[in-house]
């Protein structure tokens, strides 16, 4: 089967920039991405689970984008506009793809 | 004043004060025990729906008079105004940075929706009436404080990113959408709606609040076991002093009204409590940079708890004997 | 007629519908209300549970008779001829392709469980009392319409594929299963089974109902907006013109057996209805081709909302004035 | 013996078995009917609170006696003791490796609060009235199996790691602080209390058990079917024998003591019962080699049925004969 | 530690069809994997989110299989088969995993 | 946008175990991690999914940290203590990362 280099972006972003992050990506072009939740983690501001949120806008969300290799700056830029302050990190790993047509 | 104690002591040994304590007993004893995420907003949907259909019906039924609009407006100037007198007190009590004393400050000035419903059950084990639209004031306070806090930072020169989109997020967020969409669903349905749910929403309304309360207790707990050493002593003495300053605010407000003692009780509650939902999550677009760990302790681990175990009876007891027949 | 008008004012002013306009609402108006997942399935799991247990009682108390059997016939015939005739309406009234055309029809063949149930609530509120095996039609109706689609697309030459298992999956799908199986625990626990849980699947249901349906709004509410101009004037037109057909149909097959004016109103309502659960998952397995937008947007965002507000109030006048005593 | 089997038969035939009985047949055939998680945890949490207030209030009204402290006392040496009684029936009728033996020892030692809720909702509907302590004396046994079992492993030489926070872990896990905690809120505020928010806890309770009880018959259903052949014909014996010999065990110490009846019925229902959630947790950590498919086919798809179906009223039968008025 | 190069595969594919993938990667003896949700997402068919969806089987699902690198030809067949026609995206990433014995 | 090279640990461990791991991860300076949902999966130990699980402490979870990789010896004889015995799988993954100095 064909496979295509590709990029897999990885964004861990707090829930109350969830839109904020897919409508500027939206608005850079990456039409493509997957939401998984978060149970709870721990960083710089300590560890948090899930259950023991009661706000709505509160967690996180794990984003992950596959994208064309020649497309990442774009997408990183958008993307960083919008977790700059916030907490949330960004990973890039090397992938394929198939299907590339999709992309 | 022996009342007022007696009042107090009957309203800790309560289920739902109860079931708050075991939650926060529980959290502090670092035992497993969770509510799921899904099955607590659930639960809070439910109150919401509740709460604010009871408050439409209640309108219906008494029908709209002067003091409604009275009360909405003293609702509005009273979330606007709360932040700056909280900013004020922070000032004198803390030395925390602008960015954190505005947020704080913006919590004070909105309002908790479950020390409402709390307020509103102890209200009617006492049998005492409260005007229907109060629902509707609690909903008018959610957001302006917010507004307050936003203006504080761009006058003091603090990166307050006014994010597009941020105050339409704040006016349409789903507790406020929920709340006054019930309220018109109760106002225009009226007794008749009412006696078709009421098995659901009135009947077992104080039971799924001991079970919120649980699940509040538990979070409230966990943050007060996670911050321990963040929050110092003035920062904790504000969060004991401000509700006691704001319900004062909000008894001037109800006996210019002339609103009933029930009603009174309410205003002075919502003015007293402090939001741990819709400003946090407005706050971290609004100012990242303010640290949750400060303002969601203040309002959930010092405030709601003060509130829901001195407060509330002590309001209820000042406003029967000021603003009662 | 008038009678029909005020019906009509009566159900439209209800808890219930109203709690799903607001979810239209907050939907259209990008509110950020939404009731999570797990409780949306919860209710649903509630809502099937007492129809059934509740429909199976009432075989328990009134008996099984002659009637039953035609019913349950009834139910397979016109689920499996619906959807030809949806089909061919389809070919008038829109350009859809032929794998989209056997997809919507599919839909309308099948039954939307939440409008049998918004029905059974309306028809409680009359005081007037259907056949408790009309639960089992609905049953019934779920499955046949699928393999009608399926047939359409392989005689026209279409990419159906038969993937094994699909029949087993469709049969055995949970709301099947639960429906049907609480049907039976209904039929053998009777009166006394019903006395043990009433206070469960009987008191709050109306209550339950109303969430249910704001979610259902809120679901409907978002699906419109983001699939505006991909559903043109002449599906929409369709996604009106059908229930009524299909209630023409059920009203002649009810007349022919002779059941009572709730039975009647209840298989008009079945036959009007369109799925929006157990049909769109069989869709993306067999035709993966045919667009979600399309049949998700006709049967949830056109014809639910109508059967609810319209559709239901009509069908039960029509049929207290024909098949009525 | 003729009551004993009518008794049987009446059990057999009420919601609450059906709906287990449903879940099974549902997993065996392989629907995809399920329970979402959050909802499935939402009903335990709903359950344990109920049932633990429900004591509290019991003890309240009735008192402590002497009585309370024996049956504590006796309730700990149970769970202490059985598992190895457990450990030697195994060896006598399975070829399991030492490991797997103490592991299911564990569990039979503890007890299935769904096993002693359902038993109490048969005691109710036959109007028998039990001690409201025995909810403290199921919490007092969940954890003392576990000891012995890691008792038994060290012994013998197997590797059981004493994980430090361990013990902890399983005194403060989540089921038996909801249900000590709630225990003593019921105790607390009593009869008044229960008024408060028996249209919660006490009016839907059976129907709530009804779907919790689906639910577990979903579990234990695919249990079961994916777990066959691992289980063989010895130890599935050991699942039927144990629970009579734990029940007699029960019994002999419900005697001693002179409970009531219905208090009598509980404690072998307590004996009989086998734990399929805070053991198989703990053994999980603490035992980590042992067989999950061993322990929880037998606790949950052989011993728990066997209670549910025929245990239960031939305890409540014995115990009505023998300890009876 | 001792590692060995493995492939990570995600494929993200809608829910109704989860059944049928792992039905077709068991046969492809391919008997380890692990199914996250997924929250939301968007693609060509635009974005959707989970709490947006009344329908059992909608929704989709992230299955990730660690296999040895021999073998991913006989996994991307078997996927392949059953994603196909549908909607879903599949990721294969190089990477390193320990107790190879397991795989 | 500066990237740093990084490596991604995945492990997929019980959730009777997590506290432990987030423990020995905590106790080895390793403080950042993110916790994702497991719906179900399959392995030597056969199939299953959250749905049909009554145990709390029953279901997996995934847990990701990003780390520096001269890190990444000691995070993984931190997780390995915990998960030796166990059910669990560890993934190592070459990968890039914003903002290296919050790691
Ligand atoms: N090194 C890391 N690896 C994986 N996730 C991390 C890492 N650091 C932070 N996170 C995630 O990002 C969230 C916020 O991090 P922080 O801003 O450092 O508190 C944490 O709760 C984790 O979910
Ligand atoms: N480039 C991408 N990166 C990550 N996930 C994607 C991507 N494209 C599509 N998806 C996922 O696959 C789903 C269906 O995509 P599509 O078929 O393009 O509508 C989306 O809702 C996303 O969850
Ligand atoms: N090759 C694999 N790829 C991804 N996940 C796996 C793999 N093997 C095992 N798992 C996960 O680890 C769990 C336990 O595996 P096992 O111990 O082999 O039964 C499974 O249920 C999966 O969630
Ligand atoms: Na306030
Ligand atoms: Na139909
Ligand atoms: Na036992």
């Amino acid at each position: 089967m064909q496979r295509h280099k590709a990029k897999r972006v990885e964004i861990i972003i707090e829930a109350a920039l969830l839109s904020r992050l897919t409508d500027s990506l939206q608005s850079a072009d990456v039409s493509g991405y997957t939401v998984l939740p978060v149970k709870g983690g721990s960083g710089r501001s300590g560890p948090w689970t899930r259950d023991g949120q009661i706000s709505r806008g509160s967690g996180m969300f794990a984003v992950i984008c596959l994208i064309r290799p020649e497309r990442l700056d774009g997408l990183l830029e958008a993307a960083f506009e919008v977790v700059e302050k916030h907490i949330g990190v960004v990973s890039i790993t090397d992938t394929e793809i198939l299907r590339a047509e999709r992309f | 004043m022996a009342d007022i104690f007696s009042l107090a002591a009957g309203n800790l040994i309560s289920p739902i004060i109860l079931s708050f304590v075991l939650g926060v007993a529980a959290a502090l004893a670092r035992s497993d025990l969770t509510i799921p995420e899904a099955v607590a907003k659930g639960m809070s949907i439910y109150l919401l729906f509740a709460i604010g259909f009871k408050g439409g019906v209640g309108v219906a039924a008494h029908g709209v008079d002067a003091k409604l609009v009275g009360t909405l407006v003293a609702a509005g100037v009273l979330s606007f105004g709360l932040p700056f007198i909280a900013f004020g007190l922070l000032g004198f009590m803390t030395k925390l940075t602008t960015l954190d004393k505005a947020a704080v400050a913006a919590h004070y000035g909105s309002i908790s929706i479950v020390t409402f419903v709390a307020a509103t059950s102890v209200l009617e084990t006492q049998g005492l009436v409260a005007e229907g639209y109060m629902v509707a004031a609690a909903a008018v306070m959610e957001a302006p404080a917010i507004l307050s806090a936003l203006w504080i930072v761009a006058r003091k020169g603090g990166g307050a990113s006014a994010t597009k989109g941020l105050y339409r997020e704040i006016l349409l967020n789903g507790s406020i959408v929920l709340l006054v969409g019930s309220f018109f669903i109760g106002a225009i349905t009226g007794q008749d709606g009412l006696n078709q749910i009421a098995p659901f929403i009135v009947a077992p309304f104080q039971g799924v609040l001991c079970l919120f309360l649980l699940d509040m207790g538990l979070v409230a707990g966990r943050g007060l076991r996670d911050s321990r050493g963040e929050v110092g002593g003035g920062a904790i003495a504000f969060g004991l002093l401000m509700p006691l300053v704001g319900s004062a605010f909000g008894l001037m407000a109800a006996l210019a009204i002339g609103l009933s003692p029930g009603g009174a009780a309410l205003l002075m509650t919502l003015s007293a409590s402090a939001s741990y939902i819709a400003v946090p999550a407005a706050m971290r677009v609004a100012l990242p940079e303010a640290k949750p760990s400060i303002y969601l302790t203040l309002s959930l681990g010092v405030t709601f708890p003060f509130n829901l175990t001195v407060g509330i009876p002590l309001y209820t007891a000042i406003s029967t004997t000021l603003a009662g027949g």
